[in-house]
């Protein structure tokens, strides 16, 4: 029985990582290809099955015509992601904080609808959102600026961050803040000097969504964005033309990938410890 | 009068409401007028395009079809996040590369791995004919009949965002008490009814909690939808996002593609809020 | 000395309804009563985590209501084991300290010295998820008396050890506490044996009001009510009906209680409350068992009598099964009455 | 990468130019910018040299790379390096060019200085564009521009849109499999037909149909008849445009293709084009595995990479298949789109039959660029759009497949320059004979440049989608298609439309501005 059980969970396990990794190893091996490769029929190993050639790779880091450089876009995309979610954090995290721990109520409005609010941002979709930004940061002088898809993002990235706090805060008894507002702290005390610290591992999940979720945006910044300020996603799609460059795409999904698939090594680290205890509840 | 508990929320309330309440009001108004691709702005022609939304048979259908999808899709990954979930949660060898191997799909850009994807489902091109092949399966028609290109987009729905369900529930395993497994083990309980007694009732919140958001998220579905099928074949794998999308900026039919939006959000917010209450009373056996 | 009046809450779960009392300083007051009594709203309220809907807590004459909680001078154990999961033992214990400002060196040399008292000096680096139950009760004990503060409040602290820690402690703590609290001492609890064996004096709850308040062995001895009676023994004291005839009290079979009738009518309807110890194995009442269930070292019977129901506590461990029927014995000095309103009326003969 | 220019091709260049007799020796030497030699002009790189914009910046919005975006990106570097400008150039992928532009259009954001876009959205645009002031008119590079893509470029008798680039729909096949006499006998044997380049869309779908499912050119893959863009919201409409065309464009019927330009009723699911769509369907049966679902880069994929027997386009596929690396280069060749023997009348009602087949050669949309009329930089914007399409930059373009830039001059018709190219002189002979006749015939089809364009193309794409699924029989569907139309003509207009329409149908009827012919 016991072995049995072991045999089947193994085999599921394998089989598992091996649908996850096949797409990352078929662009590996695409990255590497040109059209007369990728033209001639399923190949998979290169210098065996077709003849490599680097087109791929290279095209994401020519300056000039041929190709584009992924290396600005790159950093744009960085310090978009990484300013809208770290504001998104500190604000969803002080708002989750006080909806778990407070009791709001302005006429018919209770906790339960201001977290609904934050939540259902999430449900409007995105399309629709695009002419009203786009004349809401026309109207601030934001179109085409890292302020104005920071601003963007963080009515993207502010729920989500909001959502996986409030869970983590209700997991953290109550009792926590009160014995630290006992023994002589401010209720921002409290949260500064006892509960912050114990929320590592939610910040940790939370911040990861907000990453995510910002890191792989495309539309928003696609739509509200002119030449100056590329970020990632929408600069691969510039080699997007009539024919979609295999090769190129794969290229730039391992690429784009790694950031934060180090993320994901710092959150198992958390999930191991046993200290996301919690992280959702 | 501010109190301390004021200024936790209000920061994040007033900065949301500050960036979202004109593009909603915006949408709101923009849904009563006929803004259209020769003419931009807000004039009024009542509820027209409402009227228009109600018989529109081809976002109705949309919805139907979303509501199967979204409800394959996010159940799969539900069962498939949590199988993977138990199967890594207790000591298990190699655990931690499956860890984060498990987490890394849902990391990837979705409009870019889309298109990998689809190179893998290239029927003739494509590994996954090829690799089929091998064990004698005649080629199949992922993209090009109605049955596979639902079966496509949902595999990659389940390949990308499994790893959503496999981490929330994960951590929800991590946190469990430990005294009703002592009470299980003592009763004689096996894995089986242990997992059905107790695991399973008390992971309930944490799955809601989960299952709510992924449909929201789910529900959204474009990207793999425009890149894979572009809604086809037919309309076979047409979703409202992707309806909004083409009669909002591939049309430009801006007023009308707002009026469908409203429309959404409200099935969405009354549906979603009639599915948590089924679920709470599915899974918890209570009622709020 | 710390004064309740008339206090009130409305918004919790168990509002307490109109409490007076004062406490002194240096006494450990155990407060009995049910879960649900009321007993952590009270604490609660006075340390200011919940609202008051009326009346005043003063201490030493002076209003507390309008300090907020970090300013009452008062320190909580709770029943759960709450520490600071980042923080090791020591730092546990310096957190309070830190928050009034006592400068560092000072700090960790008067929480070290907290830590011995609680027998924790060979822990004060572990982190509080390294530690037993037990211990983790005994840091936060430390961090609540190392404050010096005018008001330790205790909520069930021990409800959630096993038996014989719970047993340990309970020998421990009025010496520790003594030794250590200049303030008053506010130790709830669900146990009648806790409460009398810790507490100066005792004060029993029921319902979110305060329906004794006395010298422990007074209440147990002789409780003011029938509610008092039941919460003040464990196993509880059982109530039959009964009627007064001819002076004396009867149970409704009419076997005379053996219990002046209080100077009321014949034929006025009272209540009997007969104590665990009251009934005993050999006499001439038939009893069918009910129940039989261990208590420590002691059997409980629960009995089928021909006038009610009603509990015996056997010593050692006794096997009945439910229907065995068995003759037993009243003992008449363990007898309660009580009127039908719940007032202690209980006369001696003789 | 690049061809060095040979010789012939600079004889042709300057004999474009029309200043043949001209000195070709200059102070500069240009060819550093990759041209073997700049070429006197308008905006010759001597002329744009002498222009300074330093400290001016150019915003240009273009096609992904590379088709027409890498030369778009080339072109900009070199405006730079000799202007002194800041150029700044965004690639963006056909699906979502629309939208990129409209949206700062319709706001009055100025985004964008230069647009190139595709041609048939002028009808939506045309407000928001600078028309091609006097100076450029006259330019060299403009005097050699063909009819019909002045006429692609011109809205109500003005030219906005600055013609760089030529496109349509023509047929492409294996000459390798049509010329094996193995196969032409066992094509005879089966069909009881000589094996012959299709004339008509039955001929295309029969002969696709007997080309698949077997190896036919032994490369050990899998051979099949027909690449089709046929994935809905790809470009599908144009395909089913051009096999609709022949069936539905009546050479003796004026007054509209689409609408009937005087009621601006649909015409679309009139007979003609429903059999179009009926063959549409058929031909499916020959397509690829997945070719349902194929879109734009699939299909080059396809023939371009000896998957297929035929397809038919814009140039990429048979450029693809040109390409110096490619399996099959000069093993393809260019006809014009087949035609139809029975075209529906829609003056008399009925069909008539036609002995030469009937050709409708479809002047599909292709790539166009423009000037914003919000721009604050028209004067360098337009001196850029010259100088990308002057006589030396459009020669270097044009040899090289990707940038897809294709035949739009009267001097680009020419055998010979292709075969300096490496290609055969019979592929180059069909490919360039090809094209000129299409500029040649008087039944030709435009598209529906109206404003809302994208709708009515959505609209009929995702009609067409549904036969093709087997959801709707083709008549319903387009039916269908039409009473979505009618719709759209109430919201939009039909007055609006009707203005706009007559710019298209002026140039199918091949009338003038005033009306004569």
């Amino acid at each position: 029985m016991n072995r049995t059980y072991l045999i089947v969970k193994y085999l599921f396990l394998l089989a598992w990582s091996t649908f996850v990794v096949f797409p990352f190893l078929w662009a590996l091996s695409t990255s590497f290809k040109d059209a007369n490769a990728v033209t001639s029929g399923a190949r998979y190993i290169p210098w065996l099955e077709f003849e490599p050639s680097t087109q791929g790779w290279k095209s994401l880091f020519t300056s000039g015509s041929q190709g584009i450089n992924i290396v600005t876009p790159f950093l744009n995309s960085a310090t978009v992601t990484l300013t809208a979610s770290a504001i998104s954090l500190v604000l969803g995290t002080l708002a989750a904080y006080g909806l778990s721990r407070y009791q709001f109520r302005a006429g018919f409005v209770k906790n339960s609808d201001i977290t609904f609010f934050f939540i259902s941002q999430r449900i409007m979709p995105p399309i629709v959102l695009a002419i009203p930004f786009f004349l809401m940061l026309r109207e601030i002088g934001a179109l085409d600026t890292i302020l104005g898809l920071v601003i963007v993002y963080i009515a993207l990235l502010l729920p989500i961050a909001v959502w996986v706090m409030i869970d983590f805060f209700g997991s953290i008894p109550k009792e926590l803040d009160e014995m630290a507002m006992i023994d002589g702290c401010t209720p921002a005390g409290a949260f500064l000097r006892v509960i912050l610290p114990n929320s590592l591992a939610g910040l940790v999940v939370a911040g990861m969504f907000c990453l995510i979720f910002g890191w792989n945006d495309f539309f928003f910044a696609f739509t509200l964005t002119f030449t100056k300020t590329q970020l990632l996603p929408v600069a691969i799609v510039s080699l997007n033309s009539s024919v979609t460059p295999w090769w190129s795409l794969s290229a730039f999904a391992l690429i784009s990938v790694t950031p934060l698939a180090l993320v994901a090594i710092l959150v198992e680290r958390f999930m191991s410890r046993g200290s996301l205890s919690g992280a959702i509840r | 009068m501010l109190q301390p508990k004021h200024f936790f929320l209000l920061p994040a309330l007033l900065t949301l409401l500050a960036i979202i309440i004109f593009p909603l009001l915006f949408t709101v108004r923009v849904s009563f007028s006929s803004w259209d691709v020769y003419q931009a702005g807000l004039d009024y022609i009542g509820a027209r395009n409402y009227l228009r939304v109600f018989q529109d048979t081809r976002f109705w259908e949309s919805l139907l079809r979303l509501s199967v999808m979204s409800a394959i899709s996010v159940s799969l990954q539900y069962t498939l996040g949590f199988a993977l979930a138990l199967a890594v949660w207790k000591q298990t060898k190699g655990g931690r590369l499956f860890r984060v191997l498990f987490l890394v799909p849902m990391m990837t850009t979705p409009v870019v791995m889309s298109v990998i994807w689809r190179t893998m489902f290239h029927e003739s091109l494509g590994p996954v004919n090829d690799l089929l092949s091998v064990f004698g399966i005649a080629p199949v028609p992922w993209l090009s009949s109605a049955a596979g290109a639902f079966a496509s987009v949902i595999i990659v729905e389940v390949w990308q965002w499994t790893p959503f369900m496999f981490l929330l529930l994960l951590a929800g395993l991590v946190s469990l008490p430990r005294e009703p497994y002592l009470a299980a083990a003592i009763d004689g309980a096996g894995p089986w009814r242990t997992f059905w007694q107790v695991t399973f009732p008390l992971m309930a919140p944490i799955s809601i909690g989960a299952l709510v958001i992924r449909l929201i998220e789910a529900s959204k579905i474009m990207d793999t939808v425009y890149v894979l099928t572009s809604g086809g074949p037919g309309t076979a794998t047409e979703t409202p996002s992707y309806y909004i999308y083409i009669r909002g900026l591939r049309d430009f039919q801006v007023g009308y593609s707002a009026a469908l939006s409203i429309t959404y959000l409200v099935l969405m917010i009354v549906s979603l809020t009639i599915i948590s209450k089924l679920l709470m009373r599915f899974l918890i056996g209570k009622d709020s | 000395m710390l004064t309740l009046e008339n206090l009130s809450t409305a918004d919790a779960k168990r509002p307490l309804a109109g409490l007076n009392a004062s406490f002194e300083a240096g006494r450990i007051y155990t407060i009995l009563g049910r879960t649900g009594a009321g007993k952590t709203e009270l604490l609660r309220t006075l340390i200011g985590l919940d609202p008051i809907r009326s009346g005043a807590i003063r201490l030493d004459g002076a209003d507390l209501l309008h300090r907020p909680v970090r300013a009452r001078q008062m320190a909580m154990v709770y029943q759960q084991f709450i520490n600071y999961p980042h923080l090791n033992a020591l730092q546990n214990v310096i957190f309070p300290l830190r928050r009034q400002n006592v400068d560092k060196a000072t700090a960790v040399a008067r929480a070290r010295e907290a830590l011995a008292l609680v027998g924790l000096s060979d822990f004060e680096t572990r982190m509080p998820s390294e530690l037993s139950g037990g211990q983790q009760q005994r840091v936060a004990l430390a961090r609540a008396i190392v404050k010096n503060a005018r008001i330790l409040l205790m909520d069930e602290p021990l409800a959630n050890l096993d038996y014989k820690l719970r047993e340990q402690l309970r020998e421990e703590f009025p010496r520790l506490l003594h030794k250590n609290v200049d303030g008053v001492i506010l130790y709830t609890t669900t146990e009648p044996g806790e409460a009398m064996q810790l507490g100066d004096e005792m004060v029993v709850m029921h319902d979110g009001k305060i329906i004794a308040h006395g010298d422990p062995g007074d209440l147990f001895d002789n409780p003011p009510n029938v509610e008092v009676a039941q919460l003040i023994s464990d196993p509880p004291i059982s109530v039959c009906d009964g009627r007064i005839f001819g002076g004396m009290a009867c149970f409704t079979d009419g076997s005379p209680a053996r219990l002046a009738g209080g100077g009321l009518h014949d034929g006025t309807a009272v209540r009997i409350g007969i104590r665990p110890d009251a009934l005993a194995i050999g006499g001439d009442i038939a009893a069918r068992v009910t129940l039989a269930e261990f208590s420590g070292s002691d059997t409980i019977l629960h009995l089928q009598l021909p006038f009610g129901q009603a509990a015996m506590l056997l010593d050692g461990i006794h096997e009945f099964q439910p229907g065995h029927g068995l003759d037993v014995a009243l003992d008449a000095q363990s007898l309660l009455l009580f009127s039908q309103e719940g007032a202690n009326i209980t006369g001696r003969i003789g | 990468m690049r061809k060095p220019l040979t010789g012939s091709l600079s004889a042709l260049a300057l004999a474009s130019s029309g200043i043949l007799g001209a000195p070709a020796v200059h102070a500069e030497d240009y060819s550093r910018f990759g041209i073997s030699a700049d070429i006197p002009g308008t905006c010759s790189y001597e002329a744009i040299d002498a222009k300074d914009y330093s400290g001016r910046t150019l915003n240009i919005i273009t096609h992904a790379i590379p088709v027409i975006g890498e030369p778009t990106a080339l072109h900009a570097e070199q405006f730079a390096e000799l202007t002194g400008a800041e150029v700044n150039v965004v690639h963006v992928p056909f699906g979502d060019l629309f939208q990129r532009i409209m949206i700062p259009f319709q706001s009055g954001q100025n985004a964008y200085d230069v647009l190139f876009y595709g041609s048939l959205w002028i009808g939506d645009f045309n407000r928001f564009l600078e028309p091609v002031p006097e100076t450029y008119l006259n330019s060299t590079g403009m005097a050699d521009v063909t009819d019909s893509f002045r006429g692609v470029a011109t809205w109500n008798g003005q030219m906005i849109q600055y013609p760089m680039d030529g496109d349509r729909h023509y047929l492409k096949y294996r000459t390798d499999a049509f010329e094996n006499d193995a196969l032409r006998v066992r094509f005879q044997a089966e069909t009881g037909r000589e094996l012959a380049v299709p004339a008509t869309w039955e001929e295309y779908n029969e002969i696709a149909r007997f080309f698949s499912g077997f190896d036919w050119d032994g490369d050990g893959e899998i051979n099949y008849g027909s690449a089709e863009v046929a994935k809905r919201d790809d470009l599908m409409f144009s395909a089913f445009i051009s096999r609709a065309a022949p069936y539905a464009k009546h050479p003796d019927v004026t007054g509209g293709f689409f609408f009937d330009l005087e009621t601006m009723e649909p015409l679309i699911n009139t007979p003609g084009f429903v059999r179009g769509l009926e063959l549409f369907v058929e031909a499916q049966e020959a397509f690829p595995p997945g070719g349902t679902n194929f879109g734009l880069g699939d299909e080059i994929f396809s023939f371009g990479g000896g998957q297929t027997l035929m397809s038919y386009s814009w140039d990429d596929a048979f450029v693809q298949a040109q390409q110096e690396d490619s399996r099959i280069r000069n093993m393809v060749g260019a006809a014009p789109l087949p035609g139809a023997r029975e075209v529906w009348n829609r003056d008399t009602g009925q069909w008539d039959r036609f002995d030469e087949p009937n050709r409708a050669p479809y002047m599909t949309w292709g790539w166009s660029s423009a000037v914003s009329a919000l721009s604050e930089e028209k004067e360098m914007a337009f001196d850029y759009l010259c100088f990308f399409a002057n006589e030396a930059n459009t020669s270097h373009d044009l040899q090289i497949g990707r940038f897809g830039v294709n035949p739009y001059r009267n001097s680009h018709f020419d055998s010979a320059f292709w075969q300096s190219l490496g290609w055969e002189a019979q592929v180059a002979d069909s490919y360039v004979n090809t094209l000129s006749q299409m500029e040649q015939s008087d039944n030709r089809v435009y598209d529906l440049r109206v404003p809302g364009v994208g709708q009515f193309m959505s609209s009929m794409a995702n009609g067409v989608a549904e036969a093709m699924a087997g959801q709707k029989s083709a008549q319903d569907a387009l039916d269908g298609v039409a009473d979505e139309w009618r719709a759209i003509v109430d919201r939009i207009g039909k007055d609006r439309l009707r203005d706009a329409y007559a710019n298209v149908v002026r140039l199918e009827d091949n009338t003038h501005q005033d009306g004569s012919p």
